[in-house]
């Protein structure tokens, strides 16, 4: 269970602060795939990240992240630390690269576990159990990782994360640089994930809302820094009370195609920027709906049982 | 990369190490142009009693033969902003040239032009330019230049190479290619655009690294034979003996203001590399 | 991993066979004739006199013979180890005289080369971890890095040689000493040796200190060391990951600078009039003894080759991109 | 990678480069070039002393000099007419007499006397008891074979058989020299340079090789045995059965001799000025502050110039070319170039201005003062402006530089070899002298080898040289080398302008056919050479180069110099100049405990 109060985090320029997430306070249950959607530099990144992985230029402002009832020291590097890999882990968005080109996999894996304390040996059989469900041969830990396909190395990269049985998962834009097929196979994999419990909850972080579609539970959206909309997948398809969740989703060509420009043409404008945003609700300038009210916060309520939405509009 | 400029010349400012670099490198450029000015004695002309410490008089004291060294040092400074210049752009040049060509056409043109860029990077440069200097019964500060030049491109051939490689193969390329634009367009239009700063800083380096060359070219007794620079100042003054005879006024000088210029430049690199690429940027 | 080291292998053949070629045209496209520079020695007084030192000098230096057959016999020669003879110290052969020297080169640039380039790149990666040292004792490497290698052979023999009076400035070991193995020959042996070396040692140390850090500095931004992070290891893990894959790149910038330590060797035995090639090389130049300057030029080609080819081996062992045969782009 | 295994190794690498280093052999190269052994012959080289070679010579019994050696010593064999190690002749080969310039007379050294027997006869008696370092006696037939050797050609001297007709051994130590064209003065210069070979040594090895074996070690008479060599220097040992010691009472001071080569002046004075140094014979720049400044250097005089002269620097003037082969040209030169500067500037007045006639100060009686006071020049660039106005050299284009009277431009270039740096200066001098009075003269430095085919080959425009003006028994040396003659193709020997004119080389001959004796006669000739040398100005004299020599006392006192009381000997290494009584001062020499 994760719990995510008033979390404000920025970036912080030359030029001064810019407002990447602000405010965000929601909930992951245990279980849950949850995705996390925007357009791009919307802080969904930001937000995956200072869960796991704060440090600068992002700048902790406010606001508690709590798993599994206990505060996580997100602000501070060394004691987060102790959390990251056991308790939160992370699928990078650069899971191609993400490991050493110049160690064997099994080595590394060994000399990782190892400066957290661990045997590699004792971890070894769930090791090889885990490379069997995802298809990979145990010759891959005796190879370097330039031997692996881009397929290859994603699926090591998701066995290496959740091999300690973390309870939160952030899998970042996992599917991006991947072709549909091996996407299809990637989300399987999170979801089997999930089922047999090596992992709890689980935040995907993508554009893509089409494949969020076909394996989370709830998708939350963001919009400029803030959060617009969470409800369950169905709820969000159907109905959605965000106005930028509904031009969102009916950007989308069709579900289950492939959606390839980062930016979502379909909706004119673009998002403020935010190292000094405008006040009140983000979306007012590009929001056909957008009236007087909208120039004040909108706060992110809970409109039915699971459903929660930030528009004046909505509630 | 693709930086604007304002955005640039604001990143620029606020770096230290590129305004430190900068700063330096003006400072030597104004001394080597009034430099000139602010001495009344002619570099070679002797004209006060010898070895004489540095005074009100002579700046930085008087040569064994009674030289004013400030004198000498200014002019000098001027030829090493030549051999830099000269040099330094050959060399880039040539690099661009030979590196571009390799990257953007690959192939057996890449496969030759990377063989004679490793030959060439093998055979020791100075070994080279001794048997090219020796050759030549007369040297001017030019033709060191040029020689320098033409044989400090290797490296900056193989960076860019690797630049141009990298660049060819991203989308947009392929995709001008695809529309059928020309290949010189889409190398001055596409790629040469992506890779100014890059361009900057190999030129950066080929500079510093020619001001060395010239240096050393000049000390060992191969250098210009008809003028002064600084590396022939260090050569006179081993020559004559100016250690045992405590003259230090007359090797300091030099080497001092090629090392500030030289490190001023490398400083002024990595500044330009830090506001070039955000990653390095001071926050 | 055949693959690469065969296409090195190819690069080092071409250069060795170019090189030598160059080697050759050297003393016959200089300007002047080393014969008569000879002749001239001897101060013939009629023209008769003259001819028959001139064939007597012709077959002493095996340029009786038709061009092409010159190039053959040099070949031959070279494979024989016969570089022939120095005109400067005539009547030597010059493989002996180079002989001579090679020691004191082995002597001078293996420990400055292997030492600044452990000490440097440990330095930067120490540098780049700490801020204090980043911000202060960097500036030194970037000024040390700028420095001609004589002015700073200069500097430290007038600083350390005169004015201090701590070390000899010239030669390979005192006047007094005939060579032999005694602690007092080699400490004095050492005694010389030790301002060439140092002047050579810390320009280099600049120069791979600043090369460490910065690399050090993007490795440590690197998609792997960032994976590392966010699962928690330790500081002392990634920068490990860090420095080794950092090292790669300074591999291969070992085997780059090689012809720029030649140079510098060269200023700098000048300066401490250190028997090495660089010493002999600049006395063949000045007295165009062009059959030495082949056998200095071909040498150090060699000796860089070498480096070279060890530099590859090693780079295969440490990268095991190149032993996989993805080359990219190595050395 | 394991950082330790590499420090070992590094280490490793260290200390066995260390040890390859000292166990690096001294190479004495025992071997000999060996054509064609026709005949059973006795070979060159003989082994050297026996008995284990000291690794470290006792400072105090070691004589450190240097001077004389600007490469590496390669050659021991002073049958070539090349460049020979230092003190192969003087302290190993030794000649009939030794010559001490500063009385003017001949001191009998292998000779016991000789006299000319009639006009064109010599006879030579040699001291009886000499041997040579191998053992065997040094008799008048190896005195003959020495002779007779010269004829090969290359060979050092050969040219005494031009108007030598033959050499006979009387006796055992009698030798009879009979001329066909007797040159009194040359051959009193021959008496004490010609060095004498062992016969027994030399018979064997093939003429060809003669003039080009590197023959070490050499066998010889004299007071010092071949130790070793190398790169950088040249090691003698005292020849503790040397014949002086016997035969005339002497025994030079220093046991070993250790001669280094020339690294740089920078090197050569800091060696100095440390007192691991006794003797340097290199021009050091600064050495007047020096010997002021309480360094403890000594010098010959105590005040400038501080040196004797040794040799006279001339400016040749190419007059086989344009405008050079114009007197008033050359003479406006003579006018243009400030000497004074070249001295005070250049070289601190350690050297002295030339004479008009450029004879050395040892010479001097021989000046023609009423013809010097009536043609001398000195630097007056109004007077050359003036000549050159009359003569028709005008700027007629307007560059700030004349033209030739037929209206061609006048470029020219003064050479003198890369690294002389004390005449790379003066030629800077001199340059700039000629063109204040409108000369376009430019310096140039070419390499040694490329100036010294330009000089001799008669490229050159104008070139600084003082190969042939040194210090010897007879000023027909002197004349000789200014006017050499006949003029060839390539003039290895002087005269490098070309300046023909038979008069005065008619009387340069004559100069040597007058006998060493007769003053008065020699004035006389030279009276007229001087008058057509300032007339028509060949060459310019323009200083003298000293005769460069600075010692300390830490070591070794009783050095040679002007001071009251002090030996009168020349304190120099150079070649030549053991036997000009360099080889006395060895024996004056005192270890200073």
């Amino acid at each position: 269970m994760l719990q995510v109060e008033n979390l404000t985090v920025y970036y912080k320029t030359l030029r001064g602060y810019v407002r990447a997430l602000e405010r965000a306070t929601f909930t992951v249950a245990d279980g849950e795939i949850m995705g996390l959607a925007g357009e791009s530099g919307c802080g969904k990144t930001t937000l995956g990240h200072s869960i796991i992985y704060l440090r600068p230029p992002m700048n902790y402002i406010e606001g508690r992240v709590v798993l599994d009832g206990q505060e996580l020291p997100i602000w501070d590097m060394e004691r987060m630390r102790e959390f990251r890999y056991r308790h939160v882990s992370l699928i990078p968005q650069y899971a191609m690269n993400a490991l050493n080109p110049t160690r064997k996999i099994g080595k590394m894996i060994a000399e990782l576990l190892e400066s957290r304390e661990m045997n590699y040996d004792e971890i070894l059989p769930e090791l090889k159990r885990r490379l069997d469900l995802v298809q990979l041969s145990h010759d891959v830990l005796k190879m370097y990782p330039i031997e692996l396909s881009g397929g290859m190395k994603q699926r090591t990269v998701m066995v290496v994360s959740t091999l300690l049985n973390p309870s939160l998962l952030i899998a970042d834009e996992i599917t991006s640089a991947l072709d549909v097929s091996t996407q299809k196979a990637v989300c399987e994999m999170l979801v089997e994930f999930r089922d047999r419990g090596f992992v709890k909850s689980t935040i995907i972080i993508t554009h893509d809302i089409s494949i969020l579609y076909q394996i989370a539970d709830s998708i939350l959206v963001m919009y400029a820094g803030q959060l617009s909309e969470k409800a369950p997948t169905e709820t969000i398809f159907r109905d959605a009370r965000h106005p930028y969740t509904q031009m969102l989703i009916g950007s989308l060509p069709k579900v289950g195609v492939r959606y390839q420009e980062e930016r979502l043409r379909g909706i004119p404008g673009s998002p403020p920027q935010l190292l000094d945003p405008p006040p009140g609700c983000r979306f007012r300038d590009r929001c056909p709906v957008a009236f007087d009210r909208c120039v004040e916060v909108p706060p992110f309520l809970e409109i039915s049982p699971g459903h929660f939405v930030a528009c004046w509009r909505a509630y | 990369m693709g930086l604007k400029r304002s955005e640039f010349l604001f990143f620029a400012w606020r770096n230290r190490k590129l305004r430190i670099g900068v700063s330096i490198v003006i400072f030597f450029v104004i001394l080597a142009i009034v430099g000139p000015f602010l001495t009344k004695y002619p570099p070679n002309e002797y004209v006060e009693a010898a070895a004489f410490p540095p005074s009100k008089e002579h700046w930085f004291g008087t040569t064994i033969f009674g030289q004013d060294v400030f004198s000498q040092f200014v002019h000098g400074l001027k030829a090493t902003f030549v051999v830099g210049l000269i040099g330094g752009t050959i060399g880039t040049f040539l690099g661009i040239l030979i590196g571009f060509t390799a990257g953007y056409r690959g192939g057996m043109v890449d496969e030759v032009l990377n063989m004679v860029t490793n030959i060439v990077l093998i055979i020791p440069t100075l070994a080279v330019l001794i048997i090219i200097a020796a050759y030549l019964t007369v040297r001017g500060i030019l033709t060191e230049s040029v020689l320098i030049g033409l044989t400090a491109w290797p490296w900056a051939a193989r960076a860019i190479r690797a630049q141009t490689f990298s660049l060819r193969v991203r989308d947009y390329v392929d995709l001008a290619r695809m529309s059928g634009v020309g290949s010189m367009k889409i190398i001055f239009g596409e790629i040469a655009p992506n890779m100014m700063s890059y361009l900057l800083l190999v030129y950066i380096l080929q500079f510093g690294g020619a001001v060395l060359n010239a240096a050393a070219l000049d000390f060992i007794g191969l250098g210009p034979t008809n003028t002064i620079s600084l590396g022939l100042m260090m050569n006179y003054a081993l020559l004559w003996a100016a250690l045992p005879l405590g003259i230090w006024w007359w090797f300091v000088p030099p080497g001092l203001a090629i090392t500030a210029i030289v490190g001023a430049l490398y400083v002024t690199n990595v500044g330009l590399d830090e506001v070039f690429n955000p990653k390095l940027r001071e926050m | 991993m055949s693959r690469y080291l065969g296409r090195k292998l190819l690069i080092y053949l071409l250069t060795f066979f170019l090189a030598v070629t160059i080697d050759w045209l050297i003393p016959r496209l200089m300007p002047g004739d080393p014969i008569n520079v000879m002749i001239s020695r001897l101060g013939p007084r009629n023209p008769q006199e003259v001819q028959l030192l001139r064939e007597y000098y012709l077959k002493i230096f095996a340029l009786d013979v038709p061009m092409w057959q010159q190039y053959i016999n040099f070949w031959k020669s070279v494979f024989r180890g016969d570089l022939g003879r120095s005109t400067l110290f005539f009547p030597r052969p010059v493989l002996d005289i180079i002989k001579a020297s090679v020691p004191y080169d082995i002597l001078l640039l293996l420990p400055a080369i292997l030492l600044s380039w452990f000490a440097g790149n440990n330095f930067g990666a120490l540098a780049a971890r700490r801020r204090w040292l980043d911000n202060t004792v960097l500036p030194l490497g970037y000024i040390l890095t700028a420095t001609p290698y004589m002015w700073l052979a200069l500097l430290l023999a007038w600083a350390l040689g005169i004015v201090a009076g701590i070390f000899p400035i010239a030669g390979a070991y005192s006047f007094d000493l005939r060579p032999h193995l005694s602690w007092r020959f080699i400490q004095d042996l050492l005694l010389h040796w030790f301002l060439p070396f140092l002047s050579l040692f810390m320009v280099m140390f600049g120069g791979w200190a600043i090369g460490m850090r910065n690399m050090i500095i993007y490795e440590l931004e690197a998609d792997y060391s960032r994976y590392l992070e966010a699962l928690g290891a330790p500081q002392g893990l990634i920068r490990r990951y860090a420095f080794r894959n950092a090292l790669l790149p300074q591999i291969t910038g070992l085997a780059l600078q090689l012809g720029t330590i030649v140079a510098g060797a060269v200023a700098t035995e000048v300066v401490f009039a250190y028997p090495g090639i660089g010493n002999l090389i600049v006395q063949a130049i000045q007295n165009q003894d062009y059959f030495l300057i082949q056998g200095c030029f071909l040498f150090i080609i060699l000796g860089v080759l070498l480096a070279n080819l060890l530099i590859d081996i090693a780079y295969v062992i440490v990268d095991p991109r190149t032993r996989l045969g993805m080359t990219g782009e190595a050395a | 990678m394991s950082r330790k295994l590499t420090f070992v190794i590094l280490s490793a690498l260290v200390v066995g480069s260390l040890l390859l280093t000292a166990c690096q052999p001294q190479t004495v190269t025992v071997t000999v070039v060996q054509t064609v052994p026709v005949k059973e012959t006795v070979p060159v080289v003989i082994t050297p002393t026996p008995g284990p070679s000291p690794v470290v010579y006792p400072r105090n019994e070691t004589l450190y000099t240097s001077g004389k050696q600007w490469g590496p010593p390669t050659s021991w064999n002073p049958l070539t007419g090349g460049d020979i190690a230092m003190g192969v002749v003087g302290l190993c080969h030794e000649t009939l007499f030794i010559y001490d310039p500063l009385k003017n007379e001949f001191i009998p050294w292998l000779a016991e006397s000789g006299k000319w027997v009639s006009d064109n006869v010599y006879e030579v008696k040699i001291r009886q008891g000499i041997q040579w370092q191998d053992g065997q006696p040094l008799t008048a037939k190896d005195v003959v074979f020495s002779f007779e050797v010269r004829k090969i050609t290359g060979a050092s001297f050969s040219y005494i058989w031009d108007w030598l007709e033959k050499v006979e051994a009387v006796d055992d130590y009698t030798v009879r020299f009979t001329f066909k064209d007797p040159r009194y003065q040359e051959w009193g210069y021959v008496l004490y340079s010609l060095a004498i070979v062992a016969q027994h040594v030399w018979e064997g090895v093939p003429e060809a090789d003669v003039p080009t074996t590197p023959g070490v070690p050499p066998t010889c008479s004299g007071a010092y045995v071949y130790e070793t060599h190398s790169e950088d220097r040249m090691v003698w040992k005292r020849n503790e059965n040397w014949w002086g010691t016997k035969l005339l009472g002497l025994s030079v001071g220093p046991k070993y001799i250790v001669d280094i080569v020339n690294p740089s002046n920078n090197v050569a004075l800091g060696l100095f000025l440390k007192g691991e140094m006794d003797l340097s014979n290199n021009f050091l720049p600064g050495i007047a502050t020096l010997v002021e400044g309480g360094y403890g250097v000594k010098t010959w005089y105590d005040d400038p110039p501080y040196m004797l002269s040794a040799n006279t620097a001339f400016l040749f003037m190419n007059t086989k070319k344009k405008p050079m082969d114009d007197p008033a040209f050359r003479k406006a030169m003579a006018y243009a170039i400030n000497v004074d500067e070249i001295v005070t500037k250049v070289y601190g007045n350690i050297v002295q201005k030339a004479n008009p006639t450029g004879l050395l100060p040892v010479w001097e009686q021989y000046v023609d003062q009423a013809v010097v006071d009536e043609l001398g020049f000195s630097y007056n660039p109004d007077q050359a402006k003036r000549i050159l106005d009359q003569a028709g050299y005008k700027d007629v284009d307007g560059d700030g530089f004349r033209e030739a009277p037929d209206g061609s431009k006048i470029e020219l270039k003064v050479i003198v070899p890369f690294g002389w740096t004390d005449w790379m200066e003066s030629i800077k001098v001199i340059a700039n002298g000629a063109q204040a009075v409108g000369i376009n003269l430019q310096p140039d430095f070419p390499d040694f080898p490329s100036y010294w085919e330009m000089v001799p080959g008669g490229t050159f425009d104008m070139a600084i040289n003082n190969f042939g003006s040194n210090l010897s028994s007879t000023p027909w040396t002197f004349y000789n080398w200014v006017f050499y003659h006949p003029i060839q193709d390539t003039m290895f020997s002087g005269n490098f302008g070309r300046y023909e004119n038979e008069e005065v080389f008619g009387l340069v001959d004559q100069l040597d056919r007058v006998p060493v004796e007769d003053i008065e006669g020699m004035k006389a000739v030279m009276s007229q050479i001087q008058r057509i040398q300032l007339t028509e100005m060949p060459a310019i004299p323009l200083w003298y180069n000293g005769l460069w020599a600075q010692w300390n006392e830490t070591y070794w006192t009783n050095w040679p110099s002007a001071a009251e009381g002090a030996p009168k000997y020349l304190p120099c290494t150079w070649n030549g100049y053991f036997n000009m009584t360099a080889i006395l001062m060895l024996t004056e020499l005192k270890p200073a405990q």
